[in-house]
């Protein structure tokens, strides 16, 4: 991968509360290439959406970005200013949220909730932008397009709300799509529909994905390559089945065994001992995983390890990996 | 052999406000005649997607609901009959006890620890004096892997994991016969969900404790479960030993579950997609089969007549006029 | 659609109770209001009993009710014992006095609070922030009657700017020819822009004072609804996908802000009803507030009980527009 | 409530106080007015009905701090003795709606069904009266004593404490704890006073200590009409209504003290009510 599409390096990102300054993400650095499906895979508290937010430029008030690049094409989306980020998000990347429902705006029609994006984007006449919307809601395959763009989100399914928030997403043919856990909530039949939608224009439209997820499984089936992360760091990036096969950092060892989907028998589940650091903590130990970690050397606590650009075609974060 | 638990043709309609004053109300049928057996010491898995009634059938269990129709045999005695106020103060009460989906909402936030696994044991072992009373909690903050120490504290001021540890122990302070398990994980993290999964399956183990154990996620019922129950709309469409299921489901809609499931397993079923939304539960037809609109073998006869829940195989129940042909007809799954 | 004429049905039972209530409340009045003839020391019983006749106080309570409700059905509200007068004529003449101050004051309330609501919330944090906070619980602190006098002492004695607070007009002009019975629309409407200064003159120190007074919920729910809006996903998403600024706060944010506060400005006229009593004293206001207080120390019940009825019913009404106005915005509302 | 929930709850309101200076100000200026309302007949200088026909419509003096009124009354001991009777019929038109109402609003809450409906029914008739005008009416109604002053403001609030108190039960009452505390063996009684009334405790004191400064208003507002206490009482709204008489002339001592005095007093009580919000709401609490 010479030159990727989206390169994050070296991503710090503190949150201010009432109780502290958390630690969010420290040093996290991954890229994601051309037409490529990436699976960013963590438990809550990992810090994955945060990274999706900083890409995107939406995280809220109490956050602040203390160092890092988000190099897009090249261009350094941190050193965007307002104007030229409105300009790039939404048309070169864009995202889709957990709750498809709560994502959409509540008392405006579907259909003018595309078309708010589309004339955004693209200098059109209204009939053009209409004919687009149609498309758009054509392309994530809803039954009935010109009677549902006049519809409100909450006449709509989970399903389908979910679809026009890709409709949304995809209605300027991005070339990244951040899917921020886009089926949790929705049920097993619908996640699927929704999973292989978004896998299948992401292909046609030569868009790469993001898609972050806990769910190791769904990561598994639709990605090409998996980034695994824990407490604020990336630990482990490799193609998809060079990690589930042979995962090295013990996290994502420990992190497999304990999937259902991934077993046999209830006997082979496993689960991971301890619990994550309190991300508050000043002296939070170089490894975040040292405390739970069966591995661990003296050296994990005496030196700390950057997992760096991660360029290598399995990297992972650990002094003495599987 | 009675069964521990027996629900024969249990129904739970709800009356919905009419729209307009003095029209009939219409009835939202959200389970629509039920049969269902659990054995003493069996674990079995309900199942289905969100809306189709399992939630409700697992409070009708538990009685915290009263049917509207049909018997809920607990060792071959009726106790659906009973008001859910006065089961709450029979001998059975303490046999059957349940586990939240929600383990934030479901402790009351200003009890510590303690006195939430205490409090059914105080109303339910009234004799138990105080230090039996202590005796009790420790064992059972113990059997869930719950430490001591923190039984002084408040919700609030406990992880994720450990909460769900309350809410278990809670449930098993009473000693119970029944547990019922309402999505007990979906609220946790993988790494956590194993560690419950195992202590439900231990706890079934080394007492004998029945489970009902609801979910939406077909592989963790097929760890835990040995029966499994699926439901489509208010009915049971397709139930027995899970390993058969998995197997070999018969229904379209277990077809289309287990084909969903995203897994990194070989062979795995060709995905059948579910297209469309399902039909509404508020009065439906009672001559059509529920699954009308999604199903991927539909035929006239689908529209004009509900299937029965019949016999496949000795143990092995399924509610589609073409179950055999769901059989034969597509590629078996694992 | 359905949603709107349920609304519209609900309301009568309410309407009903409502009647019910005034009904209930002045019959239960201390004073016989016969015995406000009896003052007259040229009556005898007998005269007094015949007032209670001609008044119908002497039939048996459901009755009476009846006799009311037929009254109302015909636009009767009764007569005023203390001026003789119909209550209906008392009304008409004195209602657009209040009706003027109570627009001119909510106009004045919402075109303050919405702008420093809002500004509050796009900067939490920031001086116009705290400066929103400290204005929503001052308000909300004030007695409008000891903000009127405030005012009064201030503009009218100190710095002599204000009109002496003695009604609706100087007393040596003439009001201008009934057409709303508002006099700045009727100065408006013959020409006079002399008299169209003079009304708004003597108008606007007891309106600023209710507006004072009503500046507080309604800046409190402004900025309250905005932040929370401006916090949720929908938002996020329309960040994401790059929309302008301005569309997200006016498209996006603020309709959606816009549900809450309507509601608020329901309650907040409604209040202002109330408030009016007050204020309207305090100026010698000659609107219905002032007089209805008249008619409680004279314990003149029929205009009291026209007051309560016409009062609930101008609630009533605001809060059906209310719901009318939510269900535009709203389309879950309205269905 | 367990020793860390004490030390826990202790934790938050230091964290409260302290974070907010304005908070101390409330607190300190609440305490002030009580021990005002508790010992005023002893601090004061002059006796608050003694008429001195000598000392008329005098200023702000050294003798007479807030100077004196028509008859030549102390208007800083009235507005001194003043303060126990306000406070008392606030608290007392609080406390007794926020006692009736809560319990009615959590009985038609818990059990729905018929009176649910004929309750919010008679709820929807009072709350369609402007609260002043219908207070204004029962006091009239009822007879113009002070007792009657506390009920009609307790009445006009009954409603929202109903409302409340109703809306928090329904939302509750679907909670898991409550359907845990069933499984548990709990009967309805148990449920609502052990887990549904101790949780909504919260909101309710909230919306009582927000009131008070709202009942104060209204009490004032009422016998600033005539309505209520009578003449020679001193209390802060008769006491503006006849200091009103002199504002034009320029009199302002005689309304301007009380109209501070009540002025301070609810604004002490709003500030007091936010602050309670931040200790009580559980979201300040993560």
């Amino acid at each position: 991968m010479t030159n990727p599409l989206l390169a994050v390096k070296d991503l710090t990102v503190d949150f201010i509360t009432r109780h502290g300054t958390v630690h969010v993400l420290d040093d996290v650095s991954f890229d994601i290439g051309d037409g490529e499906i990436v699976g960013i895979i963590g438990e809550s508290g990992s810090g994955k959406s945060v990274t999706a937010y900083s890409i995107m430029g939406i995280l809220d008030h109490a956050a602040r970005i203390r160092s890092g690049e988000i190099l897009f094409q090249g261009r350094d989306v941190l050193g965007m200013n307002r104007s030229e980020l409105d300009r790039w998000r939404g048309k070169a990347a864009s995202i889709i949220f957990q709750n498809p429902r709560t994502a959409l705006n509540p008392i405006r029609s579907v259909g003018d909730q595309i078309a708010d994006v589309l004339a955004r984007h693209t200098p059109a006449r209204a009939s053009e932008i209409r004919a687009k919307t149609i498309d758009a809601l054509k392309q994530v395959r809803i039954p009935d397009p010109e009677r549902r763009s006049k519809a409100y989100p909450f006449e709509l399914s989970g399903g389908l709300c979910q679809r026009i928030g890709i409709a949304i997403a995809l209605a300027c043919a991005p070339r990244l799509l951040i899917a921020d856990e886009p089926t949790t909530g929705l049920d097993v039949t619908t996640q699927a529909v929704i999973m292989d939608l978004i896998r299948n224009l992401a292909r046609e439209q030569k868009t790469s994905v993001a898609l972050i997820t806990h769910d190791v499984a769904l990561a598994s089936e639709y990605c090409d390559r998996l980034i695994i992360m824990h407490a604020g760091h990336v630990v482990e990036v490799a193609p998809t089945a060079e990690i589930i096969d042979h995962p090295r950092h013990p996290y994502t060892a420990q992190l497999l065994r304990s999937v259902p989907s991934l077993v046999d028998s209830i006997g082979e589940l496993q689960a991971i001992r301890g619990s994550l650091p309190d991300l508050r903590r000043a002296d939070l130990p170089f490894c975040r995983f040292a405390e739970r970690c069966d591995r661990r050397l003296p050296i994990c606590d005496a030196e700390r390890l950057h997992l760096g650009p991660a360029l290598e075609r399995h990297a992972v974060a650990c002094r003495n990996p599987l | 052999m009675t069964a521990l638990l027996e629900a024969r043709n249990l129904k739970k309609h709800f009356k919905l406000a009419a729209k307009w004053p003095f029209s009939t109300p219409p009835k939202l049928h959200a389970v629509d005649g039920v049969d269902l057996v659990i054995n003493a010491g069996e674990a079995v898995g309900l199942v289905g997607e969100s809306g189709c009634g399992k939630s409700t059938l697992s409070r009708l269990v538990s009685r915290l609901l009263d049917p509207t129709e049909g018997q809920l045999l607990l060792e071959g005695e009726d106790i659906g009959r009973l008001s859910t106020a006065r089961f709450a103060r029979s001998e059975q009460r303490r046999l059957i006890q349940m586990v939240f989906q929600d383990p934030t909402e479901s402790l009351n936030p200003l009890f510590s620890a303690f006195d939430l696994i205490a409090d059914p044991a105080r109303m339910l072992l009234p004799r138990a004096g105080k230090a039996e009373l202590r005796r009790r909690v420790e064992a059972a903050a113990q059997a869930v892997n719950l430490p001591l120490a923190l039984l002084e504290r408040l919700p609030h001021q406990l992880s994720g994991g450990q909460k769900a540890r309350v809410g278990i122990a809670r449930a098993i302070v009473v000693e119970p016969r029944l547990l019922v398990l309402d999505e007990p994980t979906s609220a946790l993290d993988v790494s956590v969900q194993a560690t419950v999964l195992q202590l439900l399956d231990q706890l079934r183990r080394e007492r004998g404790i029945a489970l009902l154990f609801v979910s939406h996620d077909l592989n963790v019922v097929r760890l835990l479960c040995s029966q499994i129950v699926v439901m489509y709309l208010g009915q049971v469409v397709e139930r027995g030993p899970s390993t058969e299921i998995y197997a070999n489901p018969a229904h379209p809609y277990t077809r289309a579950l287990l084909s969903a499931i995203p897994t990194l397993r070989p062979g795995k079923l060709e995905r059948i997609k579910l297209e469309g939304d399902p039909l509404s539960p508020i009065s439906p037809s009672s001559t059509q089969c529920r699954f009308c609109g999604r199903c991927p073998i539909e035929r006239a006869q689908c529209r004009t007549s509900m299937p029965a829940l019949r016999e496949l195989a000795p143990g092995r129940q399924v509610r589609c006029h073409f179950a055999e042909e769901a059989l034969t007809g597509l590629p078996a799954a694992v | 659609m359905t949603g709107i004429v349920l609304r519209l049905l609900s309301a009568i039972p309410t309407l009903f109770g409502v009647v019910l209530v005034t009904f209930l409340i002045t019959r239960v009045l201390p004073g016989d209001p016969a015995v406000f003839f009896a003052s007259n020391p040229s009556m005898t019983t007998q005269d007094i009993e015949a007032v209670r006749q001609s008044l119908g106080l002497d039939k048996p309570l459901p009755e009476q009710f009846l006799i009311y409700l037929g009254g109302l059905l015909h636009g009767d509200l009764g007569n005023s014992l203390s001026t003789g007068q119909k209550v209906v004529t008392e009304f008409a003449n004195r209602l657009p006095a209040s009706a003027e101050l109570t627009f001119l004051a909510f106009f004045i309330a919402i075109g303050v609070s919405l702008p420093l609501g809002i500004a509050a919330a796009l900067r939490p944090g920031s001086l116009i922030d705290h400066l929103s906070r400290v204005i929503a619980t001052l308000g909300v602190s004030m007695p409008t009657f000891v903000t009127g006098l405030l005012l009064i002492f201030f503009f009218y004695f100190v710095l002599g700017v204000a009109p002496e607070p003695i009604g609706r007009l100087d007393p040596f002009m003439f009001e201008p020819d009934r057409v709303t019975g508002l006099y700045t629309i009727d100065a408006l409407i013959a020409g006079d822009l002399e008299l169209f200064a003079a009304a708004l003159k003597q108008m606007i120190l007891p309106a600023v004072t209710m507006a004072l007074f009503a500046l507080a919920p309604l800046t409190r729910m402004a900025r309250a609804s905005m932040l929370e809006v401006l916090g949720s996903e929908f938002i996020r998403t329309a960040r994401a996908s790059g929309l302008s600024r301005r569309k997200i706060i006016m498209t996006y944010a603020f309709r959606n802000a816009l549900l809450p506060i309507v509601t608020t400005m329901g309650m907040t006229f409604s209040y202002m009803l109330g408030a009016n009593v007050l204020v309207e004293r305090v100026f010698s206001w000659p609107g219905v507030g002032a007089f209805a207080v008249d008619s409680i120390i004279n314990l003149d019940y029929a205009p009291l009980q026209g007051f309560m009825l016409v009062m609930a019913g101008i609630f009533i009404v605001v809060n059906l527009t209310t719901d009318v106005v939510v269900a535009l915005i709203d389309p879950r509302a309205s269905r | 409530m367990s020793a860390s929930a004490m030390r826990e709850r202790i934790q938050v309101v230091r964290h409260v106080v302290l974070g907010n200076p304005l908070n101390i100000v409330a607190f300190g200026l609440f305490l002030l007015i009580l021990l005002v309302a508790i010992l005023a007949p002893s601090l004061v200088p002059h006796d608050p009905l003694k008429t001195n026909p000598a000392h008329t419509l005098q200023g702000p003096s050294a003798e007479f701090w807030f100077g004196t009124d028509q008859l030549g009354r102390d208007i800083f001991a009235r507005v001194m003795i003043a303060t126990r009777l306000d406070l008392m019929i606030a608290f007392g038109a609080v406390t007794l709606s926020c006692l009736v109402g809560s319990i009615i609003g959590a009985m038609i809450g818990y059990w729905g069904g018929f009176w649910d409906g004929a309750v919010s029914r008679m709820v929807d008739v009072l709350m369609a009266f402007p609260l002043f005008v219908l207070a204004l009416a029962m006091v009239a109604a009822l007879g113009n004593t002070v007792a009657n002053v506390v009920y009609a403001t307790a009445v006009v609030n009954l409603p929202f404490y109903i409302r409340l108190a109703r809306n928090e039960m329904r939302v509750r009452r679907g909670l898991g704890y409550v359907e845990a505390a069933r499984v548990g063996g709990s009967g309805d009684w148990r449920i609502l006073t052990r887990f549904l009334i101790p949780n909504m405790a919260a909101p309710l004191v909230i919306q009582a200590s927000v009131n008070l400064g709202w009942a104060v208003l209204n009490a004032a507002g009422l016998s600033f009409l005539g309505l209520g206490v009578r003449a020679p009482t001193p209390e802060w709204g008769i006491m503006v209504a006849e200091g009103a008489r002199f504002i034009s002339s320029g009199q302002w001592w005689v309304a301007v003290f009380p109209g501070l005095a009540l002025l301070i007093a609810v604004f002490v009580f709003n500030l007091m009510g936010d602050a309670l919000r931040d200790i009580l709401d559980p979201r300040m609490r993560t």
